[in-house]
């Protein structure tokens, strides 16, 4: 269990976007939600690659005979860190487009699609 | 260099290339992106055939970027994949003919359909990205290559849903509410894959599935994974995004957000049986697909009744279709784990299912296809608005006919043949399910009848007096897609022999599945 | 959205060049060193940023053209999926020119190593391709909020 | 044969079906057309008898939509009120539901098994 | 009552999440790493590159890469297609 307090950590994070998700009503606190879990997974992957005492895995001017850390989680985690970027600009951008139709970014109000 | 060994990479590399070509053309001419998008989806579509015809015939294909062998063993002895691959099956490669003609046809519509807006290219560039991400969720064998693939056809299709959006604030809206949807799906997809990586160390599907052995992680990763999927693809309770998205759309997006939605489907069916199989408590996970599938149906279409929005209606439709999906291949799981029944009846239930993801495509196509040749003319979805246009718009007409015939289940058109599969051996299975299901069909045909009635028939109205039939290349798609439901209506026997039954095979047996990447381990 | 003060321009005028070679050199040497394309072509859109923050969003569609981002975006897509066409008599993407002994394709000296950097075949060209890709794309995507911020406030005004 | 689907438990095959409704629908053609010999034409036996009002004009006797099934959705009141109040048009609801929807499958599959 | 189902929705939730944060590999000694040591091991006399997580990105999955920059091009072109008619 308290070995495994980093993993804890990242599911508070994505707990708490969840309920950002769930429970505010202002559309840039849901894009920060949807950030907020974003950054939880990122960190889990991260996490899931740690090597206790490595170093990064990369061999220029490392020292030597020192075990390296997981390369792959390291890499899935640019990738998706840079998905992370694309959502975020788009629904910013949507975000905007929303407040210019409706004057608002109460999620109550911006609801003329319904039943 | 033997091109023939690329074709599953140039099916997705092709109309990649033109997406990124498309906003350096449209500097020059604005009208070659039209021209440029429907080659590049022509090329792909014939690619996809000649694939077809080789897997059909050869086998499963699998091609690895950046090395030849699919698989390399370590000297610890055990072997498997370390590259990205395509894996294409027989339901790959099902899907993805789905996906080829869905979007020429869409490309070939949008010729005349996008007259009315600026921004042309962008358009183009993101219809082609939608597809490149349809094809890649079909094709791919790697799970965080998936993910990127998802994410490429979400994020495509939210632009695409809002691109109305500078003018009405509706598009802007529905196009929020899918994203925010699709991306907190596609994170918990991703955190699956993380408890998979975590677990395993691999990140190949068919390496996944060899080593699996639902533990309690595996347990969690299903339980973050199904209901996802099933979001996007619309099963209820988790359906509201779908007539937002679907009714703000323009017209051939709807049709390939339809393609789209059934990608995910069958990545939960991918899930289900290619990853988990048998090793997973088969009657709960098939008893909460059939469930879906139940509360799809039922919902979906009394809903569909009491709407006004004829996109609204036909989205409400697109889900109480995809019930059918889910309790055909429910009833399929349900029963995986013994082999009589599944003999008896589960294959049967699940061909009803798989074929009639096909019928649906075709069928909910061209359904949407001529609402957007109405929206074309008269300028409005509102079924109180329109009256009297079969005076006007003949072809339209009759192809409306044909798919609400088609969807409603009326023989001999092919929503028929599939619905009457998924009748017969559910009813085997519990005859209370095939009862609901034969309700549903009949409610379909009711308000499609209120469509009908309401948009078609009726005199003349003198709102509509400059109305006439749309442009040749909307005519040439809906045609096309007329065509091949009347002939998958009348020879129903070809497709599910030559294309289903191998389909339904290679989900079920995950052992093949497995070894056409491992070698048979 | 508004220019800011004289000490901030002023700052800029003297940061954003060493922010942008700092960012070319983590492009150039991302197969040698922690960074790569997208860290670099991110740390010069952030430079990108700084100046339109700095100088407002009409001052600085002076110098920091849109339509060029997007084209040097469409090229950089281009050259990274060229590259990958390339290697397409063995596979789609694969490394044609690692340990080749032409462009970048001398072999590595196995083990810790100070770096060369003539090694590692397509690498250092598909990141130069992603680089220039992720600038540019930071580019077109901080303009055109900006200009729609803009846009939005208007219209609310009115 | 050509178009004959094996269902499990029967077969089906468009074809036949065709050529029997081609059948039937020619002997109901043929019935028809004995005719009924109380029946004669250009009387105002082939009036419509609209309980003696003046006839309306075709504009005004256009069915829209909203109006049609009314009796059902009236009859089923009960089923539709709390349905069409689940949908509301709110995006917090749609997130909602899917952690809803998450946390039943993970008691189903996880604790059951 | 709406909020109350939810809310207990969510607590379910969050508590399978930390049941599987609890259950995970213990955090610093990862117990199976066959791709990872071979990518550690063979990833310089492949690719030539010293950067083992470059050689990841660009030659092993270089594919997902390429779908990444289009996603970023997808979003590029997303924005710029929303703000378009948007004078400068």
């Amino acid at each position: 269990m308290i070995g495994n307090l980093p993993y804890v950590v990242v599911v508070i994070s994505i707990g708490l976007g969840i309920y950002t998700l769930m429970f505010k009503r202002n559309l840039i606190k849901i894009a920060i939600g949807i950030c907020l879990i974003e950054n939880g997974v990122n960190l889990f992957l991260i996490t899931l690659g740690y090597r206790k005492g490595a170093v990064a895995p990369i061999y220029t001017y490392a020292p030597s005979g020192q075990a390296m850390v997981l390369p792959t989680p390291q890499a899935l985690t640019l990738t998706s860190i840079v998905i992370g970027i694309a959502t975020t600009a788009l629904i910013l951008s949507i975000a905007m487009m929303i407040y210019k139709h409706y004057g608002t970014l109460d999620t109550d109000q911006v609801r003329r699609l319904k039943g | 260099m033997n091109l023939s060994n690329h074709i599953p990479i140039l099916i997705i590399a092709i109309p990649l290339l033109a997406a990124f070509l498309v906003p350096l053309i449209s500097r020059i001419n604005k009208k070659a992106t039209g021209i440029l998008t429907t080659l590049a989806l022509s090329v792909s579509l014939l690619l996809t055939i000649v694939l077809a015809v080789k897997i059909l015939t050869v086998g499963p294909q699998v091609y690895v970027f950046g090395a030849t062998s699919p698989s390399l063993t370590l000297p610890s002895g055990l072997k498997f994949p370390i590259r990205i691959m395509f894996q294409i099956d027989a339901m790959s490669i099902f899907m993805g003919l789905i996906t080829a003609v869905v979007s020429f046809l869409g490309a070939t519509y949008s010729l005349s359909f996008t007259k009315k807006y600026d921004g042309v290219d962008k358009y183009y560039s993101l219809l082609l990205l939608l597809t490149v991400g349809i094809f890649g969720m079909e094709f791919t064998g790697d799970i965080f290559n998936f993910f990127v693939f998802l994410e490429i056809a979400s994020i495509a299709s939210v632009a695409l849903i809002s691109f109305r959006g500078v003018d009405l604030g509706e598009p802007a809206e529905a196009g929020f509410k899918y994203m925010v949807v699709s991306s907190v799906s596609a994170l918990m997809v991703l955190f699956a894959i993380g408890i998979f990586y975590g677990e395993y160390d691999v990140l190949n599907i068919a390496a996944i599935a060899s080593v699996i052995k639902y533990s309690q992680l595996d347990k969690i990763a299903l339980g973050l994974l199904m209901p996802v999927l099933a979001m996007k693809a619309g099963a209820v309770p988790m359906h509201m995004w779908t007539p937002d998205a679907y009714s703000e759309a323009p017209a051939p997006i709807t049709m390939m957000l339809v393609a789209a939605s059934q990608a995910s489907l069958y990545a939960l069916f991918r899930v289900v049986f290619s990853l988990y199989n048998i090793s997973l408590n088969t009657l709960t996970v098939g008893w909460i697909i059939i469930i879906f599938g139940l509360l799809s149906m039922f919902i979906g279409v009394t809903m569909a009744i009491i709407q006004k929005d004829i996109k609204r209606l036909m989205a409400y439709h697109a889900i109480s279709q995809t019930g059918y999906m889910l309790l055909g291949v429910g009833v399929g799981l349900a029963v995986l784990a013994n082999p009589e029944a599944l003999k008896n009846y589960g294959i049967t239930a699940m061909e009803g299912g798989i074929f009639h993801i096909m019928n649906h495509a075709m069928y909910k196509g061209l359904l949407f296809l001529t609402a957007g040749a109405l929206f074309f003319r008269t300028g409005t979805r509102d079924l109180n608005k329109m009256g009297g246009l079969a005076h006007y718009m003949k072809y339209t007409t009759i192809f409306f006919i044909i798919g609400a015939a088609a969807i409603a289940g009326l023989p001999p058109f092919n929503g028929f043949a599939s619905k009457l599969l998924i009748y017969e051996s559910v009813y085997k299975f519990n005859p209370l399910l095939s009862i609901i299901a034969m309700v549903v069909s009949i409610l379909t045909l009711a308000s499609f009848v209120k469509v009908f009635h309401s948009a078609f028939l009726g005199p003349k109205l003198p709102q509509f007096k400059e109305v006439k039939e749309v442009p040749r290349s909307m005519v040439f798609a809906m045609a096309v897609l007329s065509c091949i439901i009347i002939f998958f209506g009348l020879f129903p026997d070809l497709i599910v022999k030559n294309l289903v039954h191998p389909a339904v095979m290679s989900l079920i047996e995950q052992l093949q599945y497995t070894g056409t990447v491992l070698g048979g381990m | 959205m508004k220019e800011m003060s004289r000490i901030i321009k002023t700052v800029t005028n003297f940061v954003y060049g060493f922010i942008i070679i700092f960012g070319f050199y983590i492009i150039v040497h991302g197969h040698l060193t922690p960074g790569g394309g997208f860290q670099g072509g991110a740390v010069v859109g952030s430079a990108f940023a700084l100046l339109l923050i700095s100088y407002g969003s009409m001052n600085s569609n002076k110098f920091l053209k849109e339509d060029i981002f997007s084209l040097f975006e469409g090229f950089g897509l281009i050259l990274f999926i060229v590259l990958g066409f390339s290697g397409l008599g063995i596979t789609f993407f694969y490394n044609f020119l690692a340990n080749s002994g032409g462009w970048f394709g001398d072999t590595a000296v196995i083990g810790v190593n100070p770096g060369d950097m003539n090694t590692a075949g397509v690498i250092p060209l598909m990141n130069i391709a992603v680089g220039l890709e992720v600038l540019s794309a930071f580019g077109v995507i901080v303009l055109t909020m900006a200009r729609g911020a803009e846009f939005t406030k208007k219209k609310e005004n009115s | 044969m050509l178009g004959l689907l094996e269902t499990g438990s029967g077969f089906w095959s468009a074809i036949i079906w065709i050529l029997l409704v081609l059948v039937i629908g020619n002997l109901v053609i043929y019935i028809r057309n004995k005719g009924e010999d109380s029946y004669k034409k250009n009387t105002e036996q082939d009036k419509p008898f609209i309980s003696g009002n003046p006839e309306e004009s075709k504009e005004s006797s256009h069915l829209s939509a909203s109006h049609i099934y009314w009796g059902f959705t009236e009859a089923l009141k009960g089923y539709y009120n709390p349905l069409v109040k689940m949908h509301t048009g709110n995006i917090n609801d749609y997130s909602s539901w899917i952690i809803v929807i998450t946390a039943i499958i993970l008691i189903m599959v996880g604790v059951s098994g | 009552m709406k909020k109350i189902i939810f809310g207990l929705a969510f607590i379910i939730f969050f508590s399978f999440l930390i049941v599987s944060a609890i259950n995970m590999r213990t955090f610093g000694e990862p117990t199976i790493s066959e791709m990872d040591d071979y990518f550690i091991e063979n990833a310089q006399n492949e690719t030539g590159a010293n950067n083992v997580v470059t050689s990841i990105v660009f030659d092993y999955r270089g594919f997902d890469t390429l779908g990444e920059a289009t996603v970023l091009f997808t979003a590029v072109v997303g924005v710029v297609a929303l703000f378009r008619g948007v004078k400068k």
